[in-house]
């Protein structure tokens, strides 16, 4: 349709239309200006050359990583059978997945804490028996990872059950017919169908990550050099009142992502525009 | 929806002061404040967050007062203040869970086997405990045993009653706010109380209904009892 | 040899009930009646898609009433085609034949032959989205061969097709049914094309006599 | 295909699929012990009982309903022009839509402190202008509703594109043939289609909204009875060592959110299955 | 009168050159030709749903070469049906009237009169998803013919129908084209059909001299 020129009767849709979208999206690219305002040059090479900030860079570029695909690997089969299935408990699960959008971020953090540290009692907690075994939970690594996956998860698991839901059921029936069991009907004929989708939960499950610092926080901690993450970074700079070291790790963290973002999505439509 | 607005409009014809207020003195203040507007009929607008947090804030959107929770952050925001006037005070002590780890003295903080959340360094309470742990040549021995930085006071105070870490030295009035925990004062830290104190902002529009709250914050016999209430310690008079 | 014996069905309101008949191995039978009468329902209930609410299906004497479609040896060539949109068309030929481990020479032969016999060849590489009706309807038919299937589902399988292919690929579906011994189930609108494909018409209406409105 | 038994072969498929779906259930599940075993019975019927927590209850609601009413009304349009029309600036503003999820809330509510009231000067900001025709946004409720509404309506258009990419633009365009202007096409043929895509997307924009509570802080304070909102009494509460009592108000805003989530969801099903 | 002047076509690799004919008012002209030779792709073209690279299109001596596709006064039954999923067959029937502002009665009438004609009385209050495939056909055309369109366009419109329902809807789409002086386009595979329906029958392979295979 797209070589067509609009007509009158059209111009009001259109018009509206981009009214009501132009209108957010100059609020965005105002609020990138309004963070950028407080940036010096210095402060922005200062930010880019600090070797902390380059630490905490690698560091949440892992654990985001880490925790996306590990909400994926999670979030597909989950939304797949709340999908596809109708099973006892159903609705449930489907009402649970929705305590970590709806909770504010940190009392995730506060309860990830609370139930490796003081459940049963925090001489027999969770975090106890992982040190006798050698390893350590809360205020390492994979706290971070762990913080992220438990919020994301939900997110991404939301997303790809429209995904899923608007996939027709039909092309497995037939698959089944050819052969397959319900393994590589769900493989090989549902999962490329959804790969559109998928990339985009996986997008936003790794977006969503970045920019989680409440649970992360409280239950990973901000110690430099180990457990700081950028946005875990913004907030200290925050905190003491450093606005231009605070904007300058924003537009570093900005700049990055979206870029990141894009170059994927990019990659992404390429395969499947066959 | 349009039930949101109406009290928009009727807080507008009242004269109002916008004090930022550090979350820790959250419960005092709220008292105070709804008393105060109960007495003069005007409208306080308490805005909560972090000290620091609140120094971002002020600088971006003015207001009439600022109360954080030391007075560091006050030298800070020096260039954005007028006066300053002491409201209460709080002192560093040593906060424990129980009586499991058998810790009775800051020297039991070098054991081998204790875990210990501190503030980072540009939190108030990280700052002075640092300096102080410095000059008494005990920070090193301390600092081997933190196994986690927290952005605020409150945050390590948490850490030790859900049990993630074993102790830490906070501030008396946030340690006291939790029953459960149990409080050791050290006299390295005990002739050393900071004070907290209300700053009047240069880009205040009403200083005269500043200096009045500021006045009855500071005064006012029921708002010292208030302080008290809540474990904060009081100040000598200016 | 496959032998239905009084099935009956229920999907929504539609009811059919009492349903028998039996088709040989080698040959065909093709299922005429009017539009809406059940013909499309009485298939997937074969190849397990639909629920069937009494009744036993019988294919060379081995019940597959409670078996899951994948084991019960047969493939269909659904109405509305119901082509896989991520693969193209080599890849529908080679679906089949590689879910059940063939080698690979075999199944690039498979591919070859049935291409040929479709005038499908010069479309391999094409996805559904980019094929006219006739294309799908044939790369349908090619996945649902590919596999020499025990039982063959044809439902307007011809529809669609020009004349000269229409004839090409009924001769060629009739080879496959007597050389490889498939038994195939056929529904069809024209009678013309029933007689010349298959051994025996049955009219949906003949079958039930107690049937709704 | 639900009355099939499964055959030996799905087993695996089944077993692996509930295995990893549920190991997550068991975590939420466990997330909302850790938080109530903080709880007493006393402070949780306080928190039920006293006024200001009714009345930031009430104020909660309020808000998040109008804010994602306003995100559904932005983003139903934006999604839509992203998945169908082809525009200089598609991709720029695609990118621009991940801004508010990479972005930590908090950020977002400080471009947004410093939007109203430091741009271009503090003296001739916006909020001043605002100021004199007798309204005010900083520190008062619409605050509340333009921080989420910055943040939620990012999520709402990500989840919906994904909904109108999977829709076919096909009965669209034999809407045109039957005298549909372009307006009419999407009114009458592609918002009903959208309808479940647009439910789930509306749901999950109010369930970020409540949850929501860095920017409120920064941007709208916490004012008892005037901006204090769930989220942000939660914090404050954590903020004063106050665990009982934010555990209490956690699980009313759990309980109340996810019954009220699940009563639309299941409204919104019935009406789409005809 | 539908005359068709010179139009060339481009979708993908596949290219259609130079494509004239007329269709004269109240009559109906068949299009015929192998599959995958073009004659989806010039109905929608001319349906202003693909895009022509040069020529021209009148309709009644209105040039529609660009117009939108809701401004040629046509309307289009597709191979595929694309009906509307959240629609009752009711709803389909009257979408076309209610889009151009008929009055209640008119609408109720004209729906009456088609489910009548086309046999679908029963199925008036049901969705698309629970139609069989020649159901599904015939709301298709009863949607298309319901706002009675200057030019009406027929892919296969009557493929998929028992023999009664064939005729009984060939006669109707004869007598609507005669009395209501509709011009009709037919893509058809069954020249039987094409001379039942229409005046002329155009084959696809003598339009274009220089197809591409
Ligand atoms: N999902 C469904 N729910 C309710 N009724 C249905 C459903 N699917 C089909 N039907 C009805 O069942 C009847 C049989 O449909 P079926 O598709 O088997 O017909 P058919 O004989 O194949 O017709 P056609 O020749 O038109 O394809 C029809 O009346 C149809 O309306
Ligand atoms: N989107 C597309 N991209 C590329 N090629 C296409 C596309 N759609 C159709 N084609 C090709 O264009 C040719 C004409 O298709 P069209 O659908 O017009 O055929 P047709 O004459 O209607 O055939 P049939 O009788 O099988 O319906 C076919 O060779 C088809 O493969
Ligand atoms: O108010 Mo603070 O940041 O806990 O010192
Ligand atoms: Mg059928
Ligand atoms: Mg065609």
């Amino acid at each position: 349709m797209k070589h067509l020129k609009p007509t009158r009767s059209d111009l009001p849709f259109y018009g509206s239309i981009s009214l009501i979208g132009g209108a957010y999206v100059a609020l965005l690219t105002l609020l990138v200006l309004a963070c950028a305002s407080f940036l010096t040059w210095e402060t922005f090479t200062e930010t880019l050359q600090s070797p902390a900030i380059l630490q905490s860079l690698k560091l949440t570029f892992l654990t985001c990583t880490a925790s996306s695909i590990l909400a994926l690997f999670v979030s597909v089969p989950l939304s797949y059978s709340l999908s596809r299935f109708r099973f006892r408990g159903r609705s449930v699960i489907d009402t649970l997945l929705d305590i970590p959008i709806v909770l504010p971020p940190i009392v995730v953090g506060l309860s990830l804490l609370i139930l490796f540290n003081s459940l049963p009692s925090s001489e027999n907690s969770l975090e106890r028996l992982l040190n006798g075994q050698g390893t350590a939970v809360t205020f390492h690594v994979p706290a971070i990872i762990l913080a992220q996956f438990t919020i994301i998860t939900a997110f991404a698991t939301r997303s790809l059950k429209v995904t899923f839901d608007q996939l027709p059921e039909r092309t497995e029936h037939i698959a089944l017919t050819l052969g397959c069991n319900r393994f590589q009907a769900f493989w090989k004929i549902c999962l490329p169908q959804a790969q559109p989708g998928i990339l985009a939960a996986g997008l936003l499950a790794w977006a969503r990550a970045l920019g989680e610092f409440g649970p992360i926080l409280i239950f990973a901690g901000a110690t430099r050099g180990k457990t700081e993450v950028l946005s875990t970074s913004i907030f200290l700079e925050i905190n003491t009142g450093n606005l231009p070291g605070a904007a300058a790790i924003s537009l570093v963290l900005i700049l990055l992502s979206l870029s990141t973002i894009s170059l994927l999505r990019f990659l992404g439509s390429r395969t499947s525009n066959n | 929806l349009w039930a949101l607005w109406p009290s928009l409009e009727s807080s507008q014809n009242k004269p109002s002061l916008t004090v930022y207020c550090a979350a820790s003195l959250r419960s005092p203040m709220t008292e105070i404040a709804e008393r105060f507007e109960a007495e003069h009929d005007i409208t306080i607008r308490l805005v909560f967050n972090g000290s620091g947090a609140l120094l971002s804030q002020l600088q971006l959107s003015g207001g009439d007062l600022y109360l954080p929770a030391t007075a560091d952050y006050l030298d800070q925001a020096s260039h954005l203040i007028t006066a300053t006037h002491p409201t209460s005070s709080m002192t560093a002590v040593l906060v424990l869970r129980g009586e499991e780890h058998n810790i009775l003295a800051l020297d039991d903080l070098k054991r081998e086997d204790i875990r210990l959340s501190f503030a980072v360094e540009n939190a108030a309470i990280g700052k002075f405990t640092r300096q102080v742990l410095h000059d008494s040549e005990d920070w090193a021995a301390i600092e081997k045993n933190i196994t986690v930085i927290k952005p605020t006071v409150n945050n390590t105070v948490e850490d030790v009653s859900l049990g993630a870490v074993d102790a830490t030295i906070a501030w008396d009035a946030v340690a006291l706010q939790n029953k459960e925990l149990k409080i050791i004062p050290l006299p390295l830290f005990a002739n050393k109380p900071q004070t907290t104190s209300i700053a009047i902002l240069k880009s205040s529009t009403q200083v005269k209904l500043a200096r009045q709250f500021v006045s009855y914050l500071t005064e006012e016999e029921s708002s010292k009892q208030t302080f008290r209430k809540y474990g904060f310690g009081s100040v000598a008079a200016d | 040899m496959l032998s239905i014996e009084s099935i009956s069905i229920e999907s929504g309101q539609f009811k059919l009930k009492d349903i028998s008949f039996t088709v040989e191995s080698g040959t065909c039978t093709s299922l005429m009646g009017p539009s809406g009468s059940g013909k499309t329902t009485i298939m997937e209930a074969i190849c397990g898609l639909r629920k069937i609410t009494s009744g036993t299906i019988l294919l060379n004497n081995q019940d597959i009433t409670h078996l899951r479609p994948s084991e019960r040896k047969l493939s269909i060539v659904p109405q509305d085609n119901a082509l896989f949109p991520h693969l193209t068309v080599r890849e529908h030929l080679a679906f089949g034949p590689s879910i059940q481990k063939w080698n690979q020479s075999e199944i690039d032969q498979r591919i070859n032959h049935l291409a040929e016999g479709m005038s499908i060849s010069h479309l391999l590489d094409r996805y559904p989205s980019n094929l006219s009706g006739g294309e799908a309807k044939r790369v349908a038919l090619g996945r649902a061969l590919a596999t020499r299937p025990a039982l063959l589902c044809l439902d307007e399988a011809l529809t669609g097709l020009d004349d000269d292919t229409h004839d090409e690929i009924l001769s060629l579906l009739k080879d496959s049914i007597q050389n490889e011994g498939i038994t195939a189930l056929h529904i069809t609108h024209s009678m013309k094309e029933a007689t010349q494909l298959s051994d025996k018409v049955i009219k949906l209406g003949d079958l039930q006599p107690n049937q709704a409105p």
